[in-house]
């Protein structure tokens, strides 16, 4: 796979992010293959922050710990990335500097390039924040990446200002462009022309959070609330911008109102979704259960980062399995799945509407920081609405159409077959929907007798008896008699595929996604597999644990990450090769 | 699709009384009666029929209210009643909806979603069952208990300053303030008919004995004695004034509409809603466009 | 054994707990054994609430459903509990009522005694309130319980209403006794004498809430706070009643401030105690990250109830285990242990505040509305302070002694080999106490470094590998070799170790109290065991799945009682012929 | 036991300075600057020493604070640091207790436990880091941010009615009630100072500019054309006076000490506190004597 690796390296606040972000939206155009992600601190100025991104002409799902080329605008980015670069790679640098030990860099089997960042910044634009923008020219030319595929994104990202800044801005970029192309000779890190198959559309570059977005958007989700929280925020954010598809997004004062303002959206009839991180979600456990007992449908995704407490706010981790597994008080059905990707993602957060409205219990998304905010390029047409407009499925709720024809006094909690009552949208005068979070009889009202609840209680967890057999058996990726078989679930996904990728055959993937009720098939793969090894982004192995009370299987090997910093393939493998 | 069979009209209070009649399990003499009465009978006043209406509670001996009036109701978390309310009511924006809670519920566990749903301005009735005390857990103190009451946590009488849910209310933001009396059926009724036809958030904040747990002071004769009603000497339209108003408490208790202000609600300016307001979010179609989001992806190439 | 059960069934508000208690009291006072259960709806006037009671010549551990003699001061107690009758038991009631079908009480094999109730508290007293003293009276006489004891409790109950009224209620009672003792003939339910061993001191009558607020007062517990919430509020209520030995209680706003509060107290220097019952724990969970996070010691008590959401408020259930096992997000420390009676709760509870000051963390005690409130009778010395203080165990608690002498600045978090750092009592100047909830370096001080980050979550996770060795492994009860064991936790240990009693050899008992840390010694009983049969108070079978995640050990069978009435000697008897 | 080496005397600002000298991760030309500062000088003038006083934060951009003074601190989580700060208080009744807290912070997440920390007066300082947004997250709309606030939540401008953090705790019975900005560090040091010698729950709303999410208004400039000091037009003693100038805001807006009152403080009403008031809890044996013990079980025979 050649692939060229770009590394921006900068404190908070000097433009890391819009820099990375033009230059991948650059290369997406171009038609390359894309992934992008972002390291961060829970900080707004200041810090190390860094974003790497990875182009190539196949597909890329993670992220790597080598650059093919560093731009290093602050003074942590040499002593810190230096050690990773790829042999034969090249560190941009402004030529200003005396800080930059360009040994190092050598030492490191890499060439320095000081180059005359701010000096072209200044003389041929007059800012020297144009000293981005020279830097990522002068990488472009080193990799031979196209010189009209900048030239687009700076024209659409400065036309607003006019166009003297996108002149000046283009000016800037072209002559740093030429320094570098005079620069390009024994530079081994250079682009394969884009695949020529990626032509079929348009291609964007998404991140999970934006994915999830869109697939509840898609799914006619119309009821959001949420409290900001990072890395979750981003969603409520998105969805905030698609208010006038007829979306009522609501910040509340906390997360106990979002997901209380979830529910009574339900109970009014809609699609309804809120979110949080870890410790939001924490504050949501209580309505989990109120959903529960109401058999209200509510999607909540929490977006997992390192914990515990405020823990490591912007990094990411895998920590809450368990705790969204078990959480609420008492016993309820619920539905746990995990996404593993941004497109996944997308229909992931479809189906968890349908699941929702089916079974009217609570659907837990659980997805993480790394998948949420790096960026993967996707074709448009990957995202495709009407797949999920023909899966919608409101399972038994009662438009005023439905109701119209009610012959019997309606109760909101009637006992069935399927454990599922008929829910009715409320307003209509055939059907008054009653409910109380006691125990309640039929028609909702309370009532503490014996055999009464009994049943209710078998009717209400009788519908994780139908959920069960729609989840989804792991995904077993690569050769089947591999002599070991990693087991991963949620958003390791792209890793974990990418090392089954590069291992010629000796290892494959047992990948979960649906958690929840436990799916059938689920254990199938892991007694068909040779040497387990599980492979999670936690300290304690928490899907191994969870297999092994629902499976009996124990999985003796474990590869853990707990520094908040995601796995990388070849991490991963370096790991495997002091275990197989 | 969205044609609703009409309500019986008119409407009558045995269209309020529940279905399959729940055994009420007040205490006898509860002022609770009181109030479910006035709301029943403001809600034949103002003609609104059974199912135009939702009921949200929290967990209380007040918050059983749902399971004894016939309309919408969901009975929910202690605490919670408001936020859910105001949930369903930015996808129901054509139906009355109500929050009732009690003293400890409302303004205790809930106190949060209080104060940030005055600011809001969501339109819906907030009835406060108000008896100064926690009555269903047996009647510890609650945040509207009096200094020096005397309960199973404060033996030797209560030591915190009572929160006054009018001066709160008024410094929050809320849009309409009121306080009835339980024992009063009649100008209840008529106070509770009022927030519910005041666009925005009201709130009504009902003085209720507890005739288990508060028999010293709070009972019906004590309440007698002491209120009046504000009507004559006061202008809701002066915030300063109510609030001097508010901290009136002791010999004389005002009753009545202490401030009244329009403002925006938040279903207003809401774009959602906005977009079409004559159909509630609810009942509109589920699926966005395919122009729509096609140009949603767009944006992101 | 020979015993009686008394069983006292009428509407709240009728005086059927403070009956009951009397006649418990009495029969302490007489030197029985006596185990009480209240079964009381969610409230406060009106429904059918009943309070049984037992009394026996040898220890009482359980409640059951059937009665000698049943008092029926509502017309639910009669239809309700007679078909419960043991045979030739006695139904006592208003000889004025004109509702009760003896007919049917004498197809149940019992007898029916209707009583001059009000006419006796109306004449020889002069308020009908006294029928429920003579009806008292009246089940005394027929069980051959002596007089006096039950002349000693209206005295005290009386006195402080003045002696006229002593010698009224007095009057009233001899009248009902003496009515009572003229129509014994025939009645086979007579109490044996008391045993005589019994004397060696005195008894006190107590239920699980406050054998834990004892154990928390003996235990040094100097701060308390709460919201009211049943089943948990009386221990609440009970602290309350001893500020004046300078414990701090405070009730708070919610229950997210009630595990505030004592994280604050905690952290003060004191220790804590908290606790709710289900859905009040709910809220508390992001704060039990917090308390991983900084390794602040706080004993949380969970005393379970119905669920979900307000569920069964007023009646009992083990529903929340595996809840509580992974309550909060991230991955921290966290002891969970169970009780198991009133004595072992006493115990207990001041074992829990040595493991949170030895390990710095959270630590759970779950309980049950069961255990909570009903009531056994136990000697005054079964609760020994010394034995408690003789174990008190502060860990590397610095107070200012220890503090004065500290030669190197003081950081909260140093690493040790145990995991543990020494915690300092703030307010010396030799040792200021700083920590943040973000990742923290030794000082306590915010770092996101990843080398410090995989050394503070070893050093935390390192804490539960001392917290181990300390959990107690589940005791076994009954013969070795019996070729059933019932496999149980928790607050069930009276009727279970009933059940093995009773069962002639049949059946022993593995009864688990420590479930995390996972004891070591946990497997072995269940690996030695013939049949193998889960017994909880839950719908999921929740010991079960915890054990098998834990040991890999499968329990085929489960008999799971989930109606909120607790279950009994003989129900349990019944369901296991049908398995075993 | 409990003999406590003198603190340096006098002590100085640099008492003050961390040890383990932390990187500031704040902005530059954030207001939170100033408040540090102005707190730092307060304990300096009323000389106490570091080792007398705790801090206890939330989460946010301000509450990062106890990371860069040199104290006992602890930030907690989002929403929390009152009632953390108040349980350490009632157990370490002798040292200076500050809550810290961002406005999103303390009045949004933590607002249930902020009305109901006023209530209790608690002993203690609570300063709000008020900057009218949620400056960590990224500028996301906060209770405080006005009307018309544009942010990545709002973006055609916030619809809610602002929280006012003086009305609300002159409503809630806070017996200390002021504001101060940062951008005047000695004027707010000297309010500090007297919040933390008011025997109760003393607020100090903070005015503080954030340079990175908060541009167009509230920037030093805005404010500074704006503020006036209440001390000669106003007596802090009248309530409703009080309220009335709460109300100010725009072209003028007041700083100072709105409200000042003594009531008894929770520690002089605790039971526990009281009985040994020379020493706090935290410092007193553990373990209770044997009658003691002895007399409650007496209580269940
Ligand atoms: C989270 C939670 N905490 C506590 C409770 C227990 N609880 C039930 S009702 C109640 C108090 C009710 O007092 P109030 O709201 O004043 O209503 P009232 O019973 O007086 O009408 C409490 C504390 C609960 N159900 N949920
Ligand atoms: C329970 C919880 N919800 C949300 C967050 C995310 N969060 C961190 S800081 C912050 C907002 C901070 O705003 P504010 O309190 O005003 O402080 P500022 O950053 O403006 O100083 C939020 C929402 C969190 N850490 N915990
Ligand atoms: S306890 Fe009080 S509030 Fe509850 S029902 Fe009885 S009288 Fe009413
Ligand atoms: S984002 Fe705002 S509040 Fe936060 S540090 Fe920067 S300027 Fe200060
Ligand atoms: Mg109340
Ligand atoms: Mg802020």
């Amino acid at each position: 796979m050649p692939e060229v690796i770009y590394t921006i390296g900068g404190a908070a606040g000097q433009g890391v992010e819009s820099s990375g972000a033009g230059l991948a939206k650059a290369h997406v155009r171009a038609g390359y293959h894309v992934f992008a992600a972002q390291d961060y601190e829970s900080r707004i100025r200041g810090g190390h922050n860094f974003y790497q991104l990875r182009a190539s002409d196949e597909p890329v799902h993670a992220h790597a710990r080598h650059h093919s080329i560093l731009i290093a605008l602050d003074d942590v980015s040499v002593p810190q990335h230096v050690p990773e670069m790829r042999a034969g790679g090249a560190v941009i640098y402004d030529a200003g500097r005396d800080d930059v030990d360009a040994g190092a860099i050598a030492d490191a089997g890499a060439r320095a390039v000081p180059a005359p960042l701010i000096e072209i910044a200044t003389t041929v634009g007059n800012d020297k924040v144009m000293a981005n923008t020279v830097a990522l020219s002068i990488a472009s030319a080193l990799t031979n990446f196209d010189f009209d595929a900048i030239a687009q994104i700076i024209r659409e990202n400065f036309s607003r200002k006019g166009g003297a800044a996108v002149e000046e801005n283009l000016a800037v970029a072209r002559a740093g462009y030429e320094w570098g192309a005079e620069r390009v000779d024994g530079f081994s890190h250079r682009l394969p022309p884009p695949p020529a198959g990626n032509g079929a559309g348009p291609s964007m570059l998404i991140h999970g959070n934006q994915a999830v977005a869109l697939g509840a958007i898609a799914a006619g989700c119309k009821a959001v609330s949420g409290y900001p929280m990072t890395p979750w925020s981003t969603i409520l954010e998105e969805l905030t911008g698609a208010r006038d598809l007829g979306i009522v997004v609501q910040q509340t004062e906390d997360e106990i109102a979002a997901i209380a303002f979830a529910l009574g959206a339900s109970w009014g009839g809609v699609r309804a979704l809120t979110g949080s991180s870890g410790g939001g979600f924490a504050l949501m456990v209580e309505h989990l259960s109120l959903a529960g007992m109401n058999e209200v449908p509510v999607v909540i995704v929490e977006v997992q980062r390192g914990g515990p407490a405020t823990g490591l706010a912007t990094r990411t981790e895998q920590p809450d399995l368990h705790f969204a597994l078990h959480a609420g008080h008492g016993e309820f059905p619920m539905i746990v799945t995990a996404l593993k990707d941004a497109v996944d993602g997308f229909y992931r957060t479809a189906r968890c509407f349908n699941l929702a409205e089916q079974y009217q219990c609570p659907v837990i998304l659980l997805s993480d920081l790394f998948t949420s905010n790096s960026l993967v390029s996707v074709p448009t047409s990957a995202l495709d609405l009407e797949a999920v407009l023909a899966e919608i499925d409101r399972g038994k709720t009662l438009t005023y159409d439905a109701i119209e024809e009610l012959a019997e006094p309606y109760g909101r909690y009637v006992f069935s077959e399927d454990g599922i009552s008929p829910r009715a949208v409320p307003g209509h005068p055939n059907a008054l929907v009653h409910g109380m979070s006691d125990e309640h009889d039929e028609f909702g009202g309370i009532t503490e007798e014996a055999t009464n609840r009994i049943a209710m209680m078998r009717k209400r967890m009788r519908k994780l008896e139908g959920a069960h057999t729609q989840m989804e058996p792991p995904t077993v990726y690569g050769p089947a008699e591999a002599p070991v078989s990693l087991v991963g679930w949620g958003g390791t996904w792209g890793v974990l595929t990418e090392v089954v990728d590069r291992s010629e055959g000796r290892f494959n993937l047992i990948h979960y996604t649906d958690l929840q009720p436990f799916p059938a098939g689920g254990v199938e793969p892991l007694e068909r597999a040779n040497t387990l090894v599980a492979v999670e982004q936690n300290f304690t192995g928490q899907l191994a644990q969870h297999l092994r009370a629902q499976t009996g299987v124990e999985i003796p090997n474990r590869i853990l990450k707990y520094d908040g910093r995601h796995m990388t393939p070849g991490w991963v493998m370096e790991q495997l090769e002091e275990i197989a | 699709m969205t044609t609703v069979t009409p309500a019986p009209s008119p409407v009558t209070l045995n269209d309020y009384k529940p279905l399959f009649a729940e055994e009420n399990t007040w205490c006898a003499g509860c002022g609770d009666f009181g109030i479910l009465a006035a709301l029943q009978q403001a809600l034949v006043q103002l003609e609104i029929a059974p199912h135009r209406v939702m009921v949200v509670s929290g967990i209380g001996c007040g918050s059983k209210l749902p399971d004894y009036i016939r309309c919408n109701g969901w009975q929910t978390l202690h605490g919670r009643a408001l936020p859910v309310a105001q949930g369903f009511r930015l996808v129901q924006h054509h139906m009355t909806v109500l929050a009732v809670t009690g003293d400890g519920d409302g303004l205790g566990e809930g106190g949060n979603h209080w104060i940030h749903a005055m600011r809001r301005n969501v339109n819906l009735t907030h009835l406060v069952e108000n008896n100064q005390t926690y009555g269903l857990t047996k009647g510890q103190t609650s945040p509207t208990s009096d200094p020096g009451y005397i309960s199973s946590t404060t033996p030797e009488g209560n030591v915190e300053f009572a929160i006054n849910p009018i001066s709160v209310a008024l410094a929050a933001g809320a849009t309409f303030v009121a306080r009835g009396f339980s024992g009063s059926v009649k100008p209840l009724r008529d106070l509770i008919a009022m927030a519910i036809q005041h666009p925005g958030y009201a709130i009504v904040d009902i003085l209720q004995p507890c005739v288990t747990w508060n028999r010293v002071e709070y009972t019906y004769k004590w309440f007698k004695q002491r209120v009046y009603d504000l009507a004559e000497e006061h202008d809701p339209a002066d915030r300063t004034e109510a609030f001097r108003r508010s901290l009136e408490w002791g010999d004389r208790i005002p009753l009545g509409v202490f401030y009244r202000e329009e403002r925006d609600t938040l279903d207003a300016q809401t774009t959602a809603i906005q977009m079409e307001p004559e159909r509630p979010v609810a009942l509109r179609e589920l699926p966005v466009s395919r122009e729509q989001f096609e140009a949603l992806k767009t944006k992101l190439t």
